[in-house]
């Protein structure tokens, strides 16, 4: 594995090697729960605590974790961390765990943080792995927030339950569905490959010469 | 004597009559009928909707799809399609949005004209039901005079409209299948019922059928496996049990199932391309809206029903490939 | 492929002689592992445990007083054997066994609340309501739990036009067009494009009362004054 | 016996305008001898002939010039008496040069040829005809120019119980056929009798559309008493010539697909063909001229023509009247399957059953649009491949997917390209992969 | 019966795994590019679900009333012992279906359609048979959403598809399209 810095460790997750989407990971709870913002953050920050908890325990129990067995200790990890959030939030915040239902406990099979666990945290030292693992959990919470901010505006018209347009707003209501999670998704997909294109597009034309930008832009 | 210029083409050097252009404007002229049949049902209303979903869907094919992507008429035919299957009250930014839905994310992320899976109106059409289901479901009345429009068409856009309750009335499947009663079907055929712009007028869209198909700009066995299908087993159903299921004729003449036989599940992009599949396929659409609009929770379903067809087509497709000639011989070679 | 032992400076595979200690401390690990994470299972359950009860109850209790309007009190009753009772058997678990619940005003009893439900147009409708036997009359509905459509479907919780309107219904209830009603109190106005959602409420109720039908026609012997 | 005897119709295929009666009343005539003659060596499928002739040569008209190259190959004769003034590259009407024989033509000649024993046929044995048609350079006059005799010599274990002439001639404009089964039908008659002799067939079949009332009625009435020969009309469709549809339409045979029609014991003649082998064994000439379609509303006087092979096409255009102002494109043989021309030096081969000179009016439009999956391509293709699924695999250059897909199977027919309304140029871009394929596997 | 009709057509269609409760998103975009692995996938995955359903079934009736913090954890082994059990039975039985199958057994294990059955059927407090019904009903959903989704990408292969769209935006729109499209069965068999 090639050499990284912690500087580096902690950024990769956020954007360039985002897990939902660049990566492709956790799409289960990306797109059901993504409805509004207040439900994308509590499922951000859920996914957040048991990523960084089981990278944590994971990286501490490294020398003592059987190569054989690994995948299943790092679920049983995992499963752990999960039940754990699924009862706190239970128990604090009823209203959010409601909506959320099923979803909490599927977090156990979100590809993403199992990913963290084998690629990263039982190789790297408590530090590094938390930096890692905090990284992807704030790209997982950006990317939901992305989902959950174009789903709830258009969606209900409001932003964290605050009305944005008036009372007489025309609510998409396809966009609360699950529908709307996979148009939303591949609308945001759709323009961050603009985006990436039309930046190497520039990039590239840059550098040519005169004469060849002409030709290529005929 | 000697010619200027010669042309030097691969063979063959006779063409049909028909190129996709003239298919497509075919159809626009075809529906010149259903739109003044609408308009007089409906008013300046049915135009100014019709207008608006071809603005969306013209439009976006404008902004986005290649140049002269226009010429051919499809982006047209989209929107007005996506016209007649709108109730007439409905805000226009609305039926701009189901335009611009339909060709932007129906037809042009999949490359453009052919390359569609599903068709791109009732996509559209389908995102407008989706989301903004209260506005899609208000089924306009008629109005007191013929110039007053039909509902709240000019509301700001992304605001909702105003609904007068008065003036608005149900469709003849919405009181089959909510309050059980019947609809003349004579009053289906004549028009003289509520629903959407195109659902009126089922003679005038049987018509334009007849002429299309004699012109072979529609595949005749679709319309007529969809009937068939829809005929046999809403009729079969009806002899079972009279009092819950309704009879082949009313199935056959409300709702959108002319509008959606004749010109939408006939679409040649989203439809098979066998002569096979197409009954395949019309068999399917036919079951589904029984299916649905007799054990569904909606009361129609024709639009349903060609979508999840339409999502089935590359493999009826694959399903129907002929058998080429002298592969299927029993024949002993000697 | 870099493995956990590699990190730890060990990269050479076990020698054979070694594999049985090999597996017990595999074993050993695991067992470890468990135990702590059972531990800290149970900790963390017993520790949310009581509030996530309470706030099940609260929520409960609340509905129950919204659909009988404010009773002093209210008895659970369960639904065993054909009857209504408020003790049950030995040995029979109290969680698989339906109840309703049974409400006083001034130790005279007011109605039940009777939770049930069906399938509505996306999902299950499940929906508390409350009912008078002794004049035959909802006192109120309450929709517990509900995926209807977001704008439309929603409304048989959110439009209280509609909810209000099972105040005082006498069942068996019809549903109706709005504005099509003769005005009898046996009729509910449906929601206009919601017809499904709010038809399969009224059935929810109806089928409610028949089943439990003749438990309910009065009070009888389970409502202690 | 035929299947039916009523219309028997092919499945698929396309009905192209029949345009066939600017000249399909007019009575073949004799072209007058150009200037230079140009003789390419490859005229007919196989090896192209060797030539035996040096420049300076003088030549009689009928004179071998070029010996057969093998058995799949065939010998060329001068079709003009004169002087050979070069042996070089020379336009060939497939678009390329190939090597051929110029001949400039002596002016005043009689042009008569050196007086030759014709052998008598009915003393031959079978194999003794066939070395005498060989000779003679016949090949098919059909179009594709397959030489004659190796048709005539089925292997043994693929036994042959019927001759099927084929007088459809299907393709738009061209009545060459036509009018060599009104005005010659004994000469059909004869060389049908000399084939069903040599292959030793006892039954023979003549299918003719139902256009040319009467080819059908000469051909029918002139049927020899001692020859079981059935005349069957068939519906008019294009490809009904084409050998496979017609043997699946008069016989109810398929040929099975990379099959030849002798595996299900079936010779298919062209009926112009079949009377170039009764006149070589009532002349003794060899194939030196045939009858030519010169047509098309570019052309002024539309004409029926014996024309000398290796006639230039600017010469056999002047003999009918030139062409007018706005001609545009100019085909060698019909317009489904002919191949477009650029020069007007290119001789005319032995396998040119036509020439269509076409106004811009009668093309093709050239615009293409995309493929909007009418399935009117499936339904044209007379051979059944889906050419909508072929098409967009040629786009992309999956050569091998379209061979799974049956694209050898394709004739090249055009039937698709003609059905298609967006002008998708489907017949090219499938005579390409085949090319493609083809190259691919002989490397 | 009825009972158990609605909880098939519901998990199948009106509710269906994929394009409505997004689960099983990970081999629908992975193995769904052509139609025959889709297939097979969708065979391996009704086989597990049943088999599943069977044992969360067996878990909640009969151990986890007693342990229920442990529900989550004992689930996540089971099925995970249970595919691999699965795959070792069919390797012995039959080696040609395992050929076929087996390579998609492991990728089932961290399917989170499997779990979320296991889940959703606790979750609605399912008997023996509305367990079963459930997961045939789900895993013909899943089948279905893969080989139409399987179909379609093959079919756009041949497509020009423009360049900002290739790749998992476009599936994810044809994924929106689809679950559109299968809104038309909402209430399906619900209120008559």
């Amino acid at each position: 594995m090639r050499e990284t810095t912690p500087q580096q460790d902690l950024l990769r997750g956020i954007w360039r090697e985002n897990p939902v989407l660049i990566q492709m990971l956790g799409l289960c709870p990306a797109l059901a729960v993504t409805n509004t913002v207040a439900n994308s953050i509590a499922m951000g920050l859920a996914t957040f605590f048991v990523l960084c908890g089981s990278s944590v325990l994971v990286s501490l129990l490294k020398r003592f974790i059987p190569h054989e067995v690994r995948i299943s200790t790092y679920i049983l990890i995992i499963a752990s961390f999960v039940t754990v959030a699924d009862m706190t939030l239970e128990a604090l915040v009823p209203v959010i765990h409601k909506a959320l239902g099923a979803f909490i406990p599927l977090i156990v099979v979100n590809c993403m943080i199992l990913g963290r666990q084998e690629a990263f945290a039982a190789k790297r030292s408590v530090g590094r792995s938390l930096l890692d693992a905090a990284g992807t959990g704030v790209g997982f919470i950006i990317a939901l927030l992305m989902l959950g901010a174009v789903r709830e505006v258009i969606g209900y018209g409001t932003f964290l339950g605050i009305s944005l347009f008036g009372p007489s707003y025309e609510p998409w209501v396809v966009m609360i569905l699950p529908p709307g999670g996979f148009l939303t998704l591949g609308f945001l997909l759709l323009g961050l490959n603009w985006v990436r294109r039309h930046r190497e597009k520039r990039a590239t034309l840059g550098e040519w010469p005169e004469g060849v930008r002409k030709e290529e832009a005929a | 004597m000697t010619p200027a210029r010669l042309l030097v083409t691969a063979s063959p050097h006779l063409g049909g009559a028909d190129s996709t252009p003239t298919i497509m404007w075919s159809v626009v002229g075809s529906l010149v009928p259903v739109v003044a049949v609408a308009t007089y049902y409906f008013g300046p209303s049915a135009l100014l909707v019709i207008a608006a979903a071809s603005a969306g869907g013209v439009l976006t094919e404008t902004w986005f799809g290649p140049k002269g992507a226009l010429r051919d008429g499809s982006a047209a035919i989209t929107g007005i399609l996506l016209g007649l299957t709108l109730p007439a009250g409905l805000p226009l930014w609305m039926a701009f949005v189901g335009g611009v839905f339909g060709i932007g994310f129906g037809k042009l992320v999949f490359g453009g004209l052919g390359q569609n899976i599903f068709n791109p109106a009732l996509l559209g059409r389908a995102f407008l039901q989706s989301a903004f289901p209260v506005a899609m479901t208000t089924w306009p009345t008629a109005a007191p005079h013929w110039s007053d429009l039909r509902g709240d068409n000019l509301a700001i856009p992304l605001m909702s409209p105003e609904v007068v309750d008065a003036m608005t009335g149900a469709t003849p499947l919405g009181l089959m299948k909510f309050e059980q009663i019947g609809t003349q079907v004579s009053a289906l055929i004549m028009g003289s019922v509520g629903g959407s712009l195109g659902e009126t007028s089922a003679l005038v869209v049987l018509g334009c059928g007849a002429y299309l198909a004699a012109r072979k700009h529609l595949n005749w066995r679709i319309p007529a496996s969809i009937f068939a299908t829809v005929a046999v087993l809403s009729g079969s159903l009806h002899l079972l049990d009279a009092a819950r299921y309704p009879g082949a004729m009313f199935m056959l003449f409300s709702g959108g199932l002319m509008l959606g036989a004749i010109y939408m599940a006939t679409d040649m992009v989203t439809s098979p391309v066998t002569n096979k599949g197409c009954w395949v396929f019309g068999f399917g659409i036919g079951f589904l809206v029984v299916v649905i609009r007799l054990w569904g929770g909606l009361a129609e379903g024709v639009m349903y029903g060609i979508l999840l067809m339409n999502a089935l087509v590359p493999f009826i497709n694959r399903a129907t490939q002929p058998r080429v000639f002298g592969t299927d011989t029993k024949q002993v070679v000697t | 492929m870099s493995d956990a032992h590699a990190g730890s400076g060990k990269g050479s595979p076990p020698p054979p002689a070694r594999a049985e200690a090999r597996s017990l401390r595999l074993l050993g690990t695991l067992a470890g592992g468990g135990l702590v994470a059972g531990l800290i299972l149970v900790f963390v359950y017993e520790a949310t445990q009581p509030t996530i009860r309470a706030y099940k109850a609260e929520v409960l209790r609340q509905a129950i007083y919204e659909v009988l309007k404010a009773p002093d009190r209210y008895d659970t009753l369960f639904v065993y054997d054909g009857r209504l009772t408020l003790e049950l058997p030995d040995g029979v678990d109290s969680d698989d066994v339906e109840r309703v619940y049974l409400g006083y005003v001034e130790r005279e009893p007011v109605g039940f609340a009777i939770a049930a439900g069906k399938p509505g147009f996306q999902d299950i409708i499940r929906i508390i309501f409350g009912y008078d036997a002794a004049t035959n009359t909802i006192l109120g509905m309450k929709v517990l739990e509900s995926k209807e459509t977001p704008g439309l479907g929603d409304k048989i919780e959110k439009d209280m036009a509609f909810v209000t309107q099972f105040d005082g219904a006498q069942p068996e209830l019809i549903g109706v067009k709005r504005g099509k009603g003769t005005g009898d109190s046996d009729e509910i106005d449906m929601i206009t494009g919601a017809t499904i959602s709010s038809r399969t409420v009224i059935q929810i109720i109806n089928e409610a009362l028949e089943r439990l039908g003749p438990m309910l026609e009065t009070y009888g012997e389970v409502a202690k004054r | 016996m035929a299947r039916a005897s009523g219309a028997v119709q092919l499945a698929g295929g396309v009905h192209p305008p029949e345009l066939k009666a600017l000249t399909e009343a007019v009575q073949i005539r004799r072209m007058p001898f150009p200037d230079e003659i140009v003789l390419p060596l490859r005229q007919h499928a196989g090896k192209p002939a060797m030539v035996i002739v040096r420049k300076g040569n003088r030549v009689e008209r009928g004179d071998k010039i070029a010996e057969a190259d093998g058995f799949v190959s065939s010998p060329i004769h001068a079709s003009a008496s004169g002087t050979i003034t070069d042996i070089s590259l020379w336009p060939h009407p497939d678009g390329s040069y190939a090597e051929a024989v110029r001949i400039a033509v002596e002016p005043f000649s009689a042009q008569a040829a050196r007086p030759r024993l014709v052998p008598d046929w009915r003393g031959l044995s079978p194999e003794q005809i066939i070395q005498a048609i060989q000779d003679a350079g016949v090949v098919g006059l059909g179009g594709a120019a397959f030489p004659t005799h190796v048709k005539l010599s089925p292997p043994k274990e693929k036994p042959i119980d019927t001759i099927v002439l084929n007088g459809c001639e299907c393709e738009p404009y061209l009545t060459t056929d036509h009018r060599t089964m009104v005005e010659y039908p004994e000469r059909v008659h004869l060389g049908l009798r000399i084939m069903m002799r040599c292959i030793g067939v006892t039954r023979a079949i003549v299918g003719i559309e139902r256009n040319k009332p009467d080819a059908i009625a000469a051909i029918t009435a002139t049927v020899p008493g001692d020859l079981d020969v059935t005349v069957q009309p068939v519906t008019v469709k294009y490809p009904q010539g084409a050998e496979k549809m017609l043997i699946d339409t008069l016989l109810g045979r398929r040929v099975p697909s990379g099959k030849l029609p002798m595996d299900v014991g079936v010779i298919v003649q062209n009926v112009a063909s079949v009377a170039t082998i009764a006149e070589v064994f009532e002349s003794g000439l060899p194939l030196i001229e045939r009858i030519v379609t010169v047509t098309g509303r570019g052309v002024k006087n539309p004409a029926n023509l014996i024309v000398p092979v290796g006639t230039k096409l600017r010469d056999l255009l002047n003999a009918c009247g030139g062409v007018t102002e706005d001609a545009y494109e100019i085909v060698f043989g019909g317009p489904m399957m002919g191949t477009a021309q650029a020069n007007l030096d290119v001789p005319l081969l032995k396998g040119t059953t036509g020439v269509v000179v076409l106004t811009e009016a009668d093309c093709k439009s050239k615009d293409t649009h995309p493929c909007i999956r009418c399935g009117h391509c499936l339904d044209a293709c007379p051979v059944f491949l889906n050419p909508q699924l072929l098409g967009r695999l040629a786009m992309v250059a999956r050569y091998e997917e379209m061979e799974a897909n049956h694209l050898m199977d394709c004739m090249l027919c055009g039937c698709c390209s003609f059905a298609c309304p967006s002008n998708i140029p489907l017949s090219q871009l499938f005579a390409l992969a085949k090319n493609a394929l083809r190259t691919r596997q002989a490397a | 019966m009825g009972d158990l009709l609605w909880i098939l057509v519901s998990a199948m269609v009106v509710n269906n795994f994929t394009l409505f409760y997004f689960l099983g998103l990970c081999p629908f975009m992975g193995v769904s590019a052509r139609v025959d692995t889709a297939l097979r996938m969708g065979a391996a995955n009704i086989f597990v679900l049943i088999l599943t359903s069977l044992c969360a079934w067996f878990l909640n009736t009969f151990i986890l009333p007693y342990a229920p913090f442990l529900r989550l954890i004992s689930f996540i082994v089971v099925i995970a012992s249970l595919v691999q059990i699965v795959e070792m039975v069919i390797k012995k039985v039959s080696p040609a279906l395992f050929r076929q199958m087996g390579i998609y057994l492991p990728l089932i294990t961290t399917n989170c359609a499997i779990l979320g059955l296991a889940i959703f059927q606790t979750n609605r407090g399912y008997g023996f048979l509305q367990g079963m019904a459930f997961a045939v009903g789900a895993g013909l959903g899943l089948t279905l959403a893969l080989v139409l989704m399987a179909s379609i990408r093959e079919n756009t292969e041949l497509a020009d598809i423009p360049e900002v769209a290739k790749g998992t935006a476009l599936i994810f729109i044809i994924a929106g399209s689809l679950s559109l499209a299968f809104m038309g069965f909402a209430g399906m068999l619900s209120a008559t």
